[in-house]
């Protein structure tokens, strides 16, 4: 079968850490994979090597069937990967409406003359991508549809969250990759984003994930299968349930011996 | 009710009053003579402002302009002219007005910069100064119409300026800054040992005239003796109002999201597929060329170029200025260039103590108001726009 | 060449570098601990200058008239009264900035910059002038061949290295050393570790404008000249040197002290162009070397936490 | 639309009216005229002897009972910097209410803001500044000059260094025009009387440093260093000479006669030899009257090299508006005329380029931390020699 998303041997130390350790990972069309593993076992460091973030030391990574290996990260956003950041990463004093726009910068004119000149033209692409922000918002929260032109900087932790993961989805992604979306939130505002995540996904089915998380509920809910990694390698590999009582992935996690 | 206020439009007459009511305090304060008038003038601005944010009118005037800033844009230069127009003879009111202008054009090139994309650019005044030796140079040995002198004056900046693209690309933060400051007194250092360009002594800048309309000589229109700085006056607020509706509709666009982006966070920028390095440039280029272009002028109305204007100092100056008007917000810059230019004009007796106040002025804005007098609102793409 | 001439270059080139190392030492002391540039520094050295000319002044009219003894007071006074304006600085306009951005620092100390220099110039008497310093060093010389060494030049060079040296031993071989350089390394930790690191930031704030006051007298003893805008020309070159050197190591500053010295006489002897021109081509080496290095020839490790 | 109308004539109706309320409160009882000079910097005692001088003509204009008008000086500082002096001139210029004005010390200031004199049509007399072309370069009615150019004295200079008996001498030139045109006519001076110039170096300003340079000098070993600048280089030049033991004669210009020079220097000035146009003060012709009021206002910098021609450029101007009024193009008129007009400099007689023709040299050597003129100076008899005198 083809896969979506695929790494071989994948590798990446720093100085003398090896934080991906000869890894194989392959993830199929419109699954939603859960990255799991001790804190430092390299699952964001797998994300920052497959956004092009860190180079590899060995290995490669192949997406939709080209070599993203080498790519620089907006030559692996072009192609269609997305990614929201364990710590939050928006711009805090722009708009909602701005930091969703900045995931949209593919579908943008960037020319200098029809930014500047046909200001004609450029009215109407705000303004169809303001509808489009504005129902994906309506999706995660409909209040903050209403308040697209405030600046993120003054909204509650969850819904940067949200406004993160819109950034993220905006484009119309072919592959979304999830850092963490429950840290610094409570349980409940975790299960509410997962539910949103679940609905955005039945609206554009041919969405793939890969979420890393710590919150073993939201793995145990929402993903199809799990990875397990360790010291940058993988030990383990199934559905949730049955990584869950693999010997190793508990070592692993209590530091058995 | 703040969702209300969004929703309707705001009114047009705040933001008339402010305009007419500052337009015929600027009148006063320029026509004063007398120091104690003068200083009178001045705590009376202080307190008015103080007194219109407490009772809220502030905000209804930053409404209005928020809403109707094409219409206010539009007043705004009627007033000007009709600063200029009481003050027609008086040469000195008038090189001051447009010191102001000229000034405003390049502190807003340099907003691009260090507003909006975030680069650090401490040898605005540097740039200024290429652009004020281009028109010395040009005016002296060539017939290049002077209107294409000013264009090019903009065009060499830029160009300089890319010479140290690879450096301000390839540095972050301090070493960023260094580039640049380097570049300052490299520039200054040059122009001062450099024989051809006149060393220490600078040169002659001949006046503007375009199609045979020599700007150096006084007019008269109906009798009444025009100073010839009306002019020169004319020309940079043409170039002011270009450059303000430039710098608006690039930072109210995809363009100007893009450089924002960067700015805050180059790294998540990049995830979502800015080319940082381009819009870098982008944003260093145009910035350097505004303020040439603005500097081309100047030195025309100066008349005369030297290397101790376009020092580290005034670089800084610039700098400030942005700051004190608020970093990022083009109204921001007009009012802080008319403080810091005017006001120690005006005050002689603080003349002696201008550099050292303006210094202490800026320390406390630094750490009592960072965000300037005028904070930057949130981007809204088109004035009064409504989903 | 001839062999004394090049000797006298030389000699020359050591002075220069002594006195733009012992400011790049300040800038990176203090970035080292606070991740931010005090570009105020070079009006320090002015400052302290003054202060010791003024101490100067004030000895010799109340009849003291002693070379070494003059020469003690001004120093006893000028240091540790720069060292206390350092930790004021420290204290009420950088420590308050550090959650802004670093354009603000860098910002605010240019400006207290200006502010120090703009005092000097009113509030000294006849500010504005250049002040003759006084030579009070021997300055008995011995003349070989075109090489011409003073006895004062030596002992200022002497003093340079002995003042490096001891920081060295400072930050190396005590307890303070190691909690600036544990403070440098990671705040953080260094907190942890028990470490109170506003008094680590003021006493290393204290440390480099001594060193400011030291250069300045150095200065002045030197060029038996002051002038009020000495320091910004010297603080720019300081900083400069620190920057190529790699900012937040001791070697890296000696290095661009030294090195930017070496270009500025390099610039003058053995180039084509006019001697004037020599700033210009220290200045273009500097960029270029930026680009070449964007962290400096001592590397600084940066890693930027995704 | 009638709205934005009403709002348009409500912003001239106010402007307008506060604009003409302020305007009426002007009076125009008394009759300004400028002084330019460097107040601050290195040669800031020139200029405050300079700006004193001026200050005593007007006082004592305003103290005669016989005068027209009562005067007010207006005096802006030009720091000896081109930038600086264009700006205040055309401060100065633009101002209406100011008739003429004595400006400048420094050439490189007075040769940058002929050109903003000439543009605002405003008279001016240069006080101080030496360098030909102020009045050669350009044929302007505004401009004149009391003293005269650099010239002669480097004529002069040349002629006595050969006379001693030197044959070898190392330039240093500081570049603004001032420097550079030093360098060129003593060289052309020198040059005619055979001596060799072994070499050339132009210095900026504000340079600090000059081993670099005097190193090289030093190689060429020369038995007089010629020196076309100001005091406070001239005082680091002199100085950091006697670092690298460097024995040759130190030759400067009326740019480095002033007690600066000496106080910078203490006993290294010794021997240092400069020129300048003119007779000395006491020896003038009103020298001792203009000496008396001098010291009876009690001004706390002395009158400095050229603070008797400021006070003659400053009488001149007060002259002519009690003639012609308080007219700028009357007093340029009057100006041109001015011939064999009695002065505290002796007759003054402005060409036709408004340049008036002082033949006079006074040759100066430093002696026991006094400017001695040459003549008188135990240098002269023999009784002490300069490095390197037969």
């Amino acid at each position: 079968m083809t896969y979506l998303l695929e790494a071989r041997g994948l590798t990446r130390k720093f100085g003398g850490v090896v934080a991906l350790d000869n890894l194989d990972l392959a993830v199929v069309p419109n699954e939603i994979i859960g990255l799991i593993g001790p804190n430092g076992s390299g699952k964001t460091t797998f994300f920052n090597v497959v956004t092009g973030l860190y180079g590899a030391h060995g290995g490669s990574v192949t997406f939709d069937g080209a070599d993203i290996t080498r790519a620089s990260s907006p030559a692996v956003y072009h192609a269609g990967i997305s990614r929201t950041f364990q710590r939050s990463r928006l711009s805090l004093p722009l708009s909602i409406f701005d930091n969703i726009m900045i995931g949209n910068h593919k579908r943008l004119n960037q020319g200098l003359w029809f930014n500047l000149i046909r200001r004609g033209e450029f009215k109407r692409e705000f303004e169809a991508n303001y509808g489009a922000a504005r129902t994906l918002v309506e999706v995660f929260e409909p209040q903050l549809a209403e308040r697209m032109f405030e600046p993120v900087g003054g909204l509650p932790m969850i819904d940067r969250r949200r406004i993160e993961i819109c950034r993220a989805l905006i484009n119309q992604p072919k592959l979304l990759l999830l850092d963490e979306p429950s840290a610094g939130m409570t349980h409940d505002e975790t299960k509410e984003l997962m539910d949103d995540i679940l609905q955005v996904r039945d609206l554009n089915r041919n969405l793939t994930i890969i979420i890393v998380e710590h919150e073993m509920g939201v793995i145990e809910r929402i993903t199809e299968r799990c990875v397990v990694l360790n010291f940058g390698r993988k030990i383990a590999e199934g559905p949730y349930r049955q990584v869950a009582v693999d010997r190793q992935v508990q070592e692993a996690y209590l530091g058995v011996e | 009710m703040w969702e209300v206020m969004q929703k309707l439009r705001a009114p047009l007459l705040p933001g008339v009053v402010a305009l007419a009511l500052s337009t015929a305090y600027l009148i006063a304060l320029l026509a004063a003579e007398k120091q104690p008038l003068i200083i009178g003038l001045l705590a009376f601005a202080v307190v008015a402002v103080l007194a219109a944010h407490y009772l809220g009118w502030l905000d209804l005037v930053s409404r209005s302009f928020a809403d109707r800033e094409d219409v206010l844009g539009v007043y705004a230069i009627l007033a000007a002219c009709v600063v200029a127009a009481f003050f027609h003879d008086n040469h000195f009111v008038l090189l001051l007005f447009v010191t102001v202008l000229l000034y405003t054009v390049a502190t807003l090139g340099l907003n691009i910069q260090f507003g909006y994309a975030g680069v650090l650019n401490f040898a605005g005044a540097s740039f200024f100064g290429i652009g004020a030796y281009a028109s010395a140079v040009l005016s002296t040995y060539t017939a290049v119409p002077h209107l294409l002198v000013l264009l090019i004056g903009g065009m060499l900046a830029a160009l300089i300026g890319s010479l140290l693209l690879l450096p301000v690309l390839r540095t972050r933060g301090h070493y960023a800054a260094l580039v640049t400051i380097a570049f300052a007194l490299l520039l200054k250092t040059f122009l001062e040992v450099n024989d051809v360009l006149g060393g220490p002594q600078g040169m002659q800048v001949k006046g503007m005239s375009i199609l045979g309309w020599s700007f150096n000589d006084n007019f008269e229109i109906g009798k009444i003796e025009m100073s010839f700085y009306l002019n020169y006056f004319a020309v940079s607020m043409l170039l002011l109002t270009g450059t303000f509706v430039l710098v608006r509709r690039l930072e109210r666009s995809w363009i100007g999201l893009n450089l924002d982006a960067l700015r805050l966070d180059e790294i998540a920028a990049s995830c979502f597929g800015l080319d940082i390095a381009r819009w870098k440039i982008t944003a260093f280029l145009l910035g350097n060329f505004l303020i040439g272009i603005a500097g081309a002028l100047f030195g025309m109305v100066g008349g005369f170029v030297a290397p101790n204007n376009y020092t580290f100092a005034d670089s800084l100056i610039m700098v400030s200025i942005l700051l004190l008007g608020g970093i990022g917000n083009p109204w921001g810059l007009v009012v802080a260039t008319f403080i810091v230019v005017v006001v120690p004009e005006k005050l002689q007796t603080i003349q002696e103590y201008r550099i050292l106040l303006f210094a202490l002025i800026v320390i406390m804005m630094l750490l009592f108001r960072p965000e300037g007098l005028l904070p930057r609102p949130v981007r809204r793409y088109f004035p009064g726009w409504r989903a | 060449m001839d062999v004394g001439l090049l000797a006298q270059y030389v000699m020359n080139g050591l002075m220069l570098g002594m006195m733009y190392t012992l400011v790049a030492v300040g800038f990176t002391l203090f970035f080292g601990v606070l991740d931010i540039i005090k570009f105020s520094h070079g009006d320090v050295l002015t400052v302290g200058a003054f202060t010791a000319l003024a101490t100067y002044i004030g000895l010799r009219s109340a009849g003291v008239g002693s070379t070494p003894l003059l020469l003690l007071a001004m120093l006893v006074v000028a240091i540790p009264a720069m060292a206390a304006l350092g930790m004021l600085i420290a204290r009420y306009l950088v420590m308050p900035l550090r959650s802004a951005p670093a354009l603000n620092t860098l910002l605010i100390t240019l400006m207290l910059g200006t502010v120090l220099r703009e005092s000097v110039r009113l509030f000294y008497p006849q500010g504005a002038n250049p002040k003759a310093f006084p030579a009070l060093l021997p300055t008995a010389s011995i003349n070989l061949g075109q090489f011409n060494l003073r006895l004062d030049n030596a002992l200022m060079l002497a003093a340079g290295v002995l003042a490096i040296v001891g920081l060295q031993l400072l930050l190396n071989r005590t307890k303070l050393g190691l909690a600036i350089r544990a403070v440098a390394q990671d705040e953080e930790t260094a907190r942890t570790m028990g470490v109170n690191f506003t008094a680590v930031v003021l006493i290393t704030f204290a440390i480099g404008s001594a060193l400011a006051a030291y250069a300045g007298i150095m200065n002045g003893l030197y060029y038996n000249e002051i002038n009020f805008g000495m320091g910004l020309y010297l603080g720019v070159i300081g900083f400069a040197a620190a920057i190529i050197g790699g900012l937040g190591s001791i070697y890296g500053a000696i290095l661009g002290g030294f090195l930017f010295a070496a270009l500025q006489t390099i610039g003058t002897v053995a180039l084509p162009f006019a001697s004037a021109y020599k700033d210009v081509f220290a200045f273009t080496v500097v960029i270029a070397l930026i680009a070449w290095r964007p962290t400096g020839l001592i590397q600084e490790k940066i890693s930027e936490r995704v | 639309m009638s709205r934005i109308a009403r709002q348009l004539s409500f912003i001239f109706a106010s402007a307008l009216f506060v604009g003409a309320l302020v305007a009426t409160a002007q009076a125009k009882d008394k009759i300004k005229v400028g002084f330019i000079g460097p107040l601050t910097g290195g040669v800031s005692a020139n200029g405050l002897g300079g700006r004193n001088s001026a200050d005593l003509a007007v006082k004592l204009r305003n103290a005669d009972a016989k005068a027209k008008y009562e005067y007010e000086l207006v005096v802006l500082d030009d720091e000896c910097k081109p930038n600086v002096a264009v700006q205040v001139a055309t401060k100065m210029a633009a101002d209406k209410e100011i008739v003429a004005a004595a400006t400048h010390y420094c050439s490189a200031t007075a040769i940058a803001t002929v050109d903003v004199y000439h543009k605002f049509g405003f008279p001016i007399i240069v006080w101080g500044a030496v360098l030909p072309d102020i009045t050669y370069r350009a044929k302007y009615a505004e401009v004149h000059r009391v003293n005269g150019t650099m010239i002669n004295q480097n004529d002069a200079n040349a002629e006595l260094i050969s006379k001693i008996g030197f044959k070898n001498v190392a330039v240093i030139h500081d570049t603004t025009d001032y420097g550079k045109g030093h360098n060129e006519y003593f060289s052309k001076a020198f040059a005619k009387l055979d001596g060799k110039i072994v070499g050339t170096f132009g210095v900026t300003a504000d340079q600090q440093d000059f081993t670099a340079e005097l190193t090289q000098i030093k190689a060429l070993n020369p038995e007089v260093i010629y020196f076309g600048g100001l005091t406070p280089i001239g005082v680091r030049i002199r100085s950091q000479m006697d670092k690298l033991g460097i024995k040759a004669v130190f030759d400067g210009t009326s740019g480095i006669v002033s007690d600066a020079f000496i106080q910078g220097l203490g006993p290294l000035a010794e021997g240092s030899l400069a020129f300048r146009e003119g007779a000395p003060t006491e020896k003038l012709p009103g020298g001792k009257f203009f000496m008396e009021n001098y010291a009876a206002q009690k001004y706390d910098n002395p009158p400095e090299a050229y603070g008797a021609f400021s006070f003659a450029a400053m009488d001149l101007i007060l002259d002519s508006i009690e003639k012609v009024g308080p007219d700028r193009k009357k007093v340029i008129e009057e100006l041109a005329n001015v011939k064999e007009r009695d002065s505290i400099v002796g007759k003054v007689t402005f060409d036709d380029h408004g340049q008036n023709t002082v033949a006079v040299i006074t040759k100066y050597v430093v002696q026991d931390g006094k400017f001695v003129e040459w003549d008188n100076s135990e240098y002269a008899t023999g009784k002490r020699k300069l490095p390197g005198q037969q």
